[in-house]
């Protein structure tokens, strides 16, 4: 076996050494009663050829390839990926690295997070950015046990209704065995979330709202927040395109407390789903109850520049039950990916490309509602919007799939009354031919 | 020092990003666009971050210079134990980014999704057969992720027999995830104290258990390198009040295909697969950490898992028993695959070597380690061995010392100061893929370090000295953080 | 050195390959035989030779820590003159890995070879764009090999006019690969004095130039980094007395889209795609030469190319004048594949752009660096300019002196000795692809170091001091040649 | 232009720097006459993301996929190659470097071509290996060029007709300025060089045989070099198949003086035909004729081992026209790719999988001569061998091509009568199933 070293000879020397004749005695404190009975129910063995075969036959297996033109969003989003960043993401000692623990041998991996905390920083408008969460979900529900720890007393939260469903889903997971009560705030005929009901509510630690949110829609988070502080909350906002603020306002500008999303759209594939990025941030006021890990800048004997991991106080090495998190691994090569691919766009690329994006979306939108279908939401929206089809969509649908597009998401499945209606997503990925393909089949 | 591989050579210096780079500069191509210009609502729209414009040759000089300063499994000898920092294959990083999975979408039907759910569902099963236990889900995107995803079903477990427990046992070696895993579903943890022998003991358990408690969580083998030999007897007086018994598997890399996790009485287990099952997790992530139970739990596990039915692959229906979604999709989905290609390269044969080679491996080190440093129990050891500094103390040299002279001799250190049971703490993991020629340079190296410490202890307090910087001032950083540039 | 990116850090010793491993690992996996064991000849069996046996860590590990003692492009400035060592673009790797062309087979038929073919063909085209001659062939497999395959269409051409021609001019400027090409023609290299202005003169040539003599070899521009600004009344004199002109493109990098070769006078042209169009050439290759022609030479070129009908790519059919076969099959095929990535990508605007940059970086490092190296020729420069130690002599510092402590401050050394016209030359590229402060700090650099050559001049002859061996001794490397661990 | 840096601002200080005002003027040395006139023909500037689908368009074009079986050797090889060899050699130190001119600088390649030049040296049986030729065909000739110059006043040179046809065209290419005189040897009836015109002749320098040969078949090398050196000439052995003396004799061993063959088969993709790697060696006393950079160990000021390029006496760049050869810029990523390959295999790896592909090849041999077809040389081949079929063979060959088989390659066009014969060539990437397949459609 090519990753095993141990020859006979090798391990009869060690034997010798440790004072042991076989295995059997090596494992002499594995009581009978937990010994695993037979051979393990696992394939035989396979060759890197065969491992080969057996992994293209599973590909195979996925009818929508990627040449297809994917135009559903819904919390991952397909963008180009130039191919310096996992040529360069890819070099082992990024790689084949753990928790940058001893900073002296660590400095590359900590430079390079201190960058992610500083572009996030910048990206979401926040005081200071954590090296990463699992993902957005975790991380918004993260963010909302730290708008309780924050505001110590209250009990309850409230997160809009056009927060992702699976965040929503993932939030009542954490929350489930608390004694925290989650409260609903519906969204209105423009597709932003209803506040109304907030006024005058009392112990409110925290309220989550999405922006773009799940229909694609940026919210009034400058009037958001003020009426969410105007409670004595907490805003919290959360993303799942965080290419939108090229374009829009970052959530920490308009007011919010503590940011946070997920950041696959910057350079990390779709990948099903995962791996991702948690982004996380907050004002400065709250950095000793965030989660996760915090890289810092300091200086060496010599006075030198360099990077550690710091505050770790409040982490679950040091603090154990009493941390403001369990997490502990968390997203290290996204985090170091996305850094390359914002370093790779830079300030004026992701202006460009968020416009692009925005523009190719309009684009559609627009030649969608000419077609006669409704654009459910009036509000501006960035990547995503909703569109409710006269008639059934679903031959359509599946018509468009045959020719390599997906076209767009039902939401049948996530709201009641929206069987209809479909979430379409477009990115720079998408060309203009692709759109008038739909545009026309939707014409027929 | 003679022997160690560690040696001086050039390294290129960096500026931070945002040092670097011109307005107008690009690194990556933007399509033009193809569209008419839509208007846009201005009082919504910003003026986008401050990131500096560079182009593709300052980045990628940047990450390459970057890269230098840091050292992985592909430099050298990395034994930070309980980490099992082993190799990570590289055919299945090519797996793992083959188009066909990397532009997957998780919101597509099941029918378009055949590929990327088999591939979920056969690591389902491997799993469990691997663990000995029935039913799993892949959702849990790192090991404390699969801790919580635990304690839930214990709660949910506890709720569903219309009970509130409201604690839980904790060993004192437990990792900090545990107890941190614990209080985030409300349990209160109550300390364990290892027993001299380094494992817990039967009657401590019996003593602690009651029916306010919702179980108790063991590593195993532990976190000093020790297999808990009581841990059927204490999974027994567990069950017997009714509690669970969850098992942090992150050191299953000592006993695959040895120990059988069902037959020690473990009703839930998380797996490390970017430990045991080598998949890359570069500056601290990303994990992966499946959940597995018996049977009587699985209704609990974190929905949806994967079905399969003989001919299609699908997610399953809603379980309202289940204790809900823990991830916005299926967890780390590209460390499941490489996970995947990991058992399949290896099969079971191979897999139960893995474990006999890292209790071989580790074993051998604490033979041959245990003559120049301390070793806090010198029993038969598996995939670990924690030593300490107490031989060292009386020349003022203590572990860290210790640890930064490793580096300068071209080794990650050990994990050292934990566990917190054994004051500075040494605790090292070589993992099954270092030879024994490796082996016995490290005992070599450690061996000369020892001798410093006695001759020239000044070496190790001033260690390291190769790196672009030296001891970093970590109180500095934490009083006056600096978190943002 | 405060400015200069070179510093010191951790890499790792490692022995040589067969001082590793031990009989019975294994880095690959191999096929179990799925067909009986055939009975074998024993008389002409042998017993295979005697490589080590390694496991995968150890393949890896130690290419890894090799690589640690190397500096690519990517490292950093690279500016060794005439090498034009610009930026490797990623992903004409990628292009070039493509499993369809990198498992396509070159000897089935023209029809299961469009692709492959179309590559070729769109290349031809491209180049013969660039350099403004008309045919091309892509055979050679670099410079060296492009220039043969001139040489050899030199001998043919004369041969089809019933001459046997034996010399042939040859600049002393001119690499050392051109008289040696030209040797293997059976031409004999009559050398040219370069004049004061660094560049041929008209008169040596009407003087030299007679009917026994075959052509001209020149660069242009030179390896003086200047344009020979009389090329063409040269090429006229050529020409009347029946010869050819040979230009050397290895420098084609300062004048794409600025000089045509055809206008200049050029009959045949190679061009170095390795330096000109990017694609990496790591430890001394594999480079690409492809062979330009004026048409009525392009009967000689070596075949078989690739034709297109408007329909269908062919590779042509036997061309009885041809020089014939140069390689194998057609060529370095990997590289042909990233050049046109590489043309695809820029266009030509972009090309141009690369011509313009490369010459004002050339410049600027020209006018900034004279005050401190001498310049041996102050003129207009093109790609690269060409300084010398004469300042430094008095010092006791040579240009190898220079060049060590330029490898410590983190640069790779410019191409020194060469020209051999100018005495311990420093000839100096930077190429389009370093940026304005990569200059400046590389400016710095220089003027640091030519200040320490007066101050204090044991750090230039004793360094380099940061890498894994101090100077190495190249006499004793030649005078007991030990070729073969 | 993403690699190239240039800003407004930077050219214009640049310009004003060097005292010009535009580009123009900073071209003033290229004559008028010479200026390319308008713009270059070539097509727009790509984006990465059009590159990828011009590129995916054209390997569209690429009928015969990777995943087809292709029964074809004749110079270049299918076998696997594992997948850590391109990610170590992918690392960009030694990507991105060149030429090992300043030694301290470069031992990482250095150590590594002097490994090469150990392993190729064991591998072939000889003395000393250089570090590479352009590919098997150019070694060979300057192979030959080599015997000349050593053997002095001797004008002539030997060469098998059952070396690849490829080889000899190009040997033919190099030869033909020359006064050399170039004697073909014909083949025996199974199918090795027949030397018994040689005897009795003088005047020739050197003789070169390929084993394998052409045809697959193993060359009696001992024999053939007794009576080489019986009429005073050098041995030449060329090879295409490396992998071969996994299993038979070295060259070196059998008595050859220069070796010299193709090593695309160590770990190189097909790729068309290139780059390859010319593998090359010869006895100690000819070291100063060869071409081709050597790398030395010898020792740095403290002693210390390290390597550099030697007797670069015998190299262009010191000896111009009396140089050994011309070649400069050699296959340097292959020559370390190959080492890296034979690392990985190890001795009893390689002796392994040459037994593989042997067993492999004589399974199919056997079969296809049991189906009536007719083996055309009875001497023992490896990897590849000749096969005449009864009947016409084309309609067979369309069908299993189809059937993603390419059977073997007609040699009809490089031997005058071989209308029906085929070399057949097997691997250890093909299966048993495969084989099968194409002896059923055969047995048809
Ligand atoms: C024993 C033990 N349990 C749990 C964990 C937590 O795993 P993760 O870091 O994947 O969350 C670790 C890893 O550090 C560990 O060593
Ligand atoms: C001017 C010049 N001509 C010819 C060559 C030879 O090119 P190659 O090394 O590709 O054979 C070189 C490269 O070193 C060169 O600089």
């Amino acid at each position: 076996m090519r990753y095993l070293p141990h020859t006979e000879a090798d391990i009869q020397v060690m034997f010798d050494a440790i004072g042991v004749k076989d295995f059997e005695e090596l494992f002499q404190t594995v009581p009978e009663a937990c010994r695993y009975d037979g051979e393990m129910e696992i394939p035989e063995a396979k060759t890197e050829w065969n491992l080969n075969r057996y992994m293209g036959k599973i590909r195979s297996m996925m009818p929508v390839s990627p040449d297809h033109n994917v135009l559903i969003g819904a919390g991952r989003y397909q963008h180009h990926i130039p191919a310096a960043i996992p040529s360069v993401m890819g070099r082992s000692e990024f790689l084949t690295a753990y928790t940058p623990y001893q900073p002296e041998m660590a400095q590359g991996t900590l430079q390079g997070l201190f960058e992610y905390q500083t572009l996030t920083a910048r990206l979401l408008g926040v005081d200071v950015a954590n090296a990463s969460m699992y993902d957005g979900a975790t991380g918004l529900a993260e963010a909302l046990l730290m708008g309780l720890r924050v505001a110590r007393k209250k009990t309850r939260i409230a997160i809009s209704m056009a927060i992702h469903p699976h965040f929503r889903e993932v939030v009542a997971t954490y929350f489930r065995p608390t004694d925290y009560e989650i409260i609903e705030l519906p969204f209105l005929k423009d597709g932003r979330t209803d506040l109304s009901s907030l006024a005058g509510e009392d112990g409110i630690a925290a309220v989550a709202l999405q922006s773009p949110n799940f229909f694609g829609v940026i919210e009034d988070m400058e009037a958001a927040a003020t009426a969410v502080h105007d409670v004595g909350a907490l805003c919290v906002s959360c993303f799942t395109e965080p290419l939108a603020f090229g374009l829009f306002k970052s959530p920490g500008s308009c007011g919010a407390d503590i940011v946070c999303g997920e950041g696959q759209s910057l350079g990390i594939p779709v990948s099903f789903g995962g791996p991702g990025l948690g982004m996380f941030g907050c004002r400065d006021a709250f950095v000793r109850n965030m989660p996760g890990r915090l890289v810092g800048e300091t200086t060496d004997l010599d006075g030198k520049r360099g990077y550690v991991l710091t505050l770790s106080t409040r982490e679950q090495h040091i603090r154990r039950e009493k941390a403001t998190s369990n997490i502990c691994s968390n997203q290290g090569i996204c985090t170091l990916t996305a850094t390359m691919y914002m370093a790779s766009l830079g300030g004026t690329g992701l202006r460009k490309l968020a416009r692009l994006n925005y523009d190719k979306t309009e684009y559609l939108k627009k030649a969608l509602q000419e077609t006669g279908a409704e654009c459910c939401f009036s509000a501006p929206t960035f990547n995503e919007f909703v569109v409710e089809f006269k008639n059934d969509f679903s031959t359509t649908w599946k018509k468009l799939m045959e020719r390599g597009i997906v076209a767009g998401l039902n939401l049948g499945r996530f709201y009641p009354g929206f069987d209809n209606r479909y979430l379409f997503c477009v990115t720079e990925t998408v060309s203009k031919d692709v759109l008038d393909m739909v545009i026309s089949e939707v014409e027929k | 020092m003679n022997s160690a591989p560690g040696q001086s050579g050039l390294i290129m210096d960096e500026p931070l990003l945002w040092e670097k780079g011109k307005t107008g500069r690009n690194g990556m191509s933007i399509p033009e666009s193809d569209v008419p210009a839509a208007p846009i609502p201005d009082k919504l729209c910003g003026n986008g971050p401050d990131f500096p414009d560079l182009y593709e040759v300052e980045v990628v000089r940047h990450y390459t210079r970057l890269s230098q300063w840091n050292f992985g499994v592909d430099t050298g000898m990395y034994p930070l134990g309980s980490c099992t920092m082993k190799y990570n294959p590289k055919i299945n990083e090519k797996h793992a980014a083959a188009p066909e999975l990397a532009a997957a979408h998780p919101m597509l039907g099941d029918e378009y999704c055949q590929g990327t759910l088999r591939i979920i569902y056969e690591l389902q099963q491997y799993l469990a057969a691997i663990t000995g236990l029935d039913a799993v889900s892949v959702q849990p995107a790192a090991g404390a992720h699969g801790e919580l995803a635990g304690m839930l079903i214990f709660e949910a477990y506890h709720r569903s027999n219309g009970q509130k427990r409201t604690k839980i046992l904790m060993p004192d070696t437990a990792h900090g995830t545990n107890p941190a895993s614990a209080a985030l579903c409300g349990y209160k943890p109550v300390p364990i104290k290892s027993g001299n022998r380094g494992i817990l003991n039967v009657g401590q358990i019996r003593e602690l258990m009651d029916e306010e408690t919702a179980g108790i969580m063991i590593t195993n083998p532990n976190t000093l390198g020790l297999f808990e030999e009581n841990i059927r007897e204490i999974a027994e007086i567990v069950h017997e009040k009714g509690g669970l018994v969850y098992g942090d598997g992150a050191n299953m890399n000592a006993v695959m295909g040895i120990a059988d996790m069902k037959k020690c009485g473990v009703d839930v287990l998380h797996l490390n697969l970017h430990k045991t099952f080598s998949t890359p997790h570069g500056g601290g992530g990303p994990g992966a950490g499946p959940v597995c139970v018996v049977d009587k739990l699985a209704g609990f596990l974190p929905s949806p898992r994967v079905e399969f039915d003989g001919t299609t692959y699908r997610l399953e229906a809603y379980r309202p028993e289940s204790v809900g979604r823990m991830h916005s999709f299926h967890g780390n989905y590209g460390v499941l695959v490489r996970a995947l290609c990991y058992i399949l390269t290896m099969g079971a044969q191979n897999l139960k070597k893995v474990s006999q080679y890292a209790v071989l491996n580790a074993s051998y080190l604490k033979v041959k380690l245990k003559e120049h440093l301390h070793l806090a129990y010198d029993r038969p050891c598996m995939h670990e061995a924690v030593f300490s500094d107490k031989k060292q103390l009386e020349f003022k040299v203590t572990t860290l010392d210790i640890a930064k002279r490793l580096m300068d001799s071209g080794y990650h250190p050990p994990t050292i100061y934990f566990p917190l049971v054994v004051p500075g703490a040494i605790m090292i993991e070589p993992t099954e893929t270092e030879s024994l020629e490796e082996l016995d340079t490290f005992i070599e190296v450690v061996k000369q370090i020892v001798t410093e410490a006695r001759t020239t202890p000044e070496l190790l307090r001033n260690a390291p000295q190769r790196f672009k910087v030296k001891r970093l001032d970590e109180t500095q950083a934490a009083r006056k953080p600096c978190l943002c540039g």
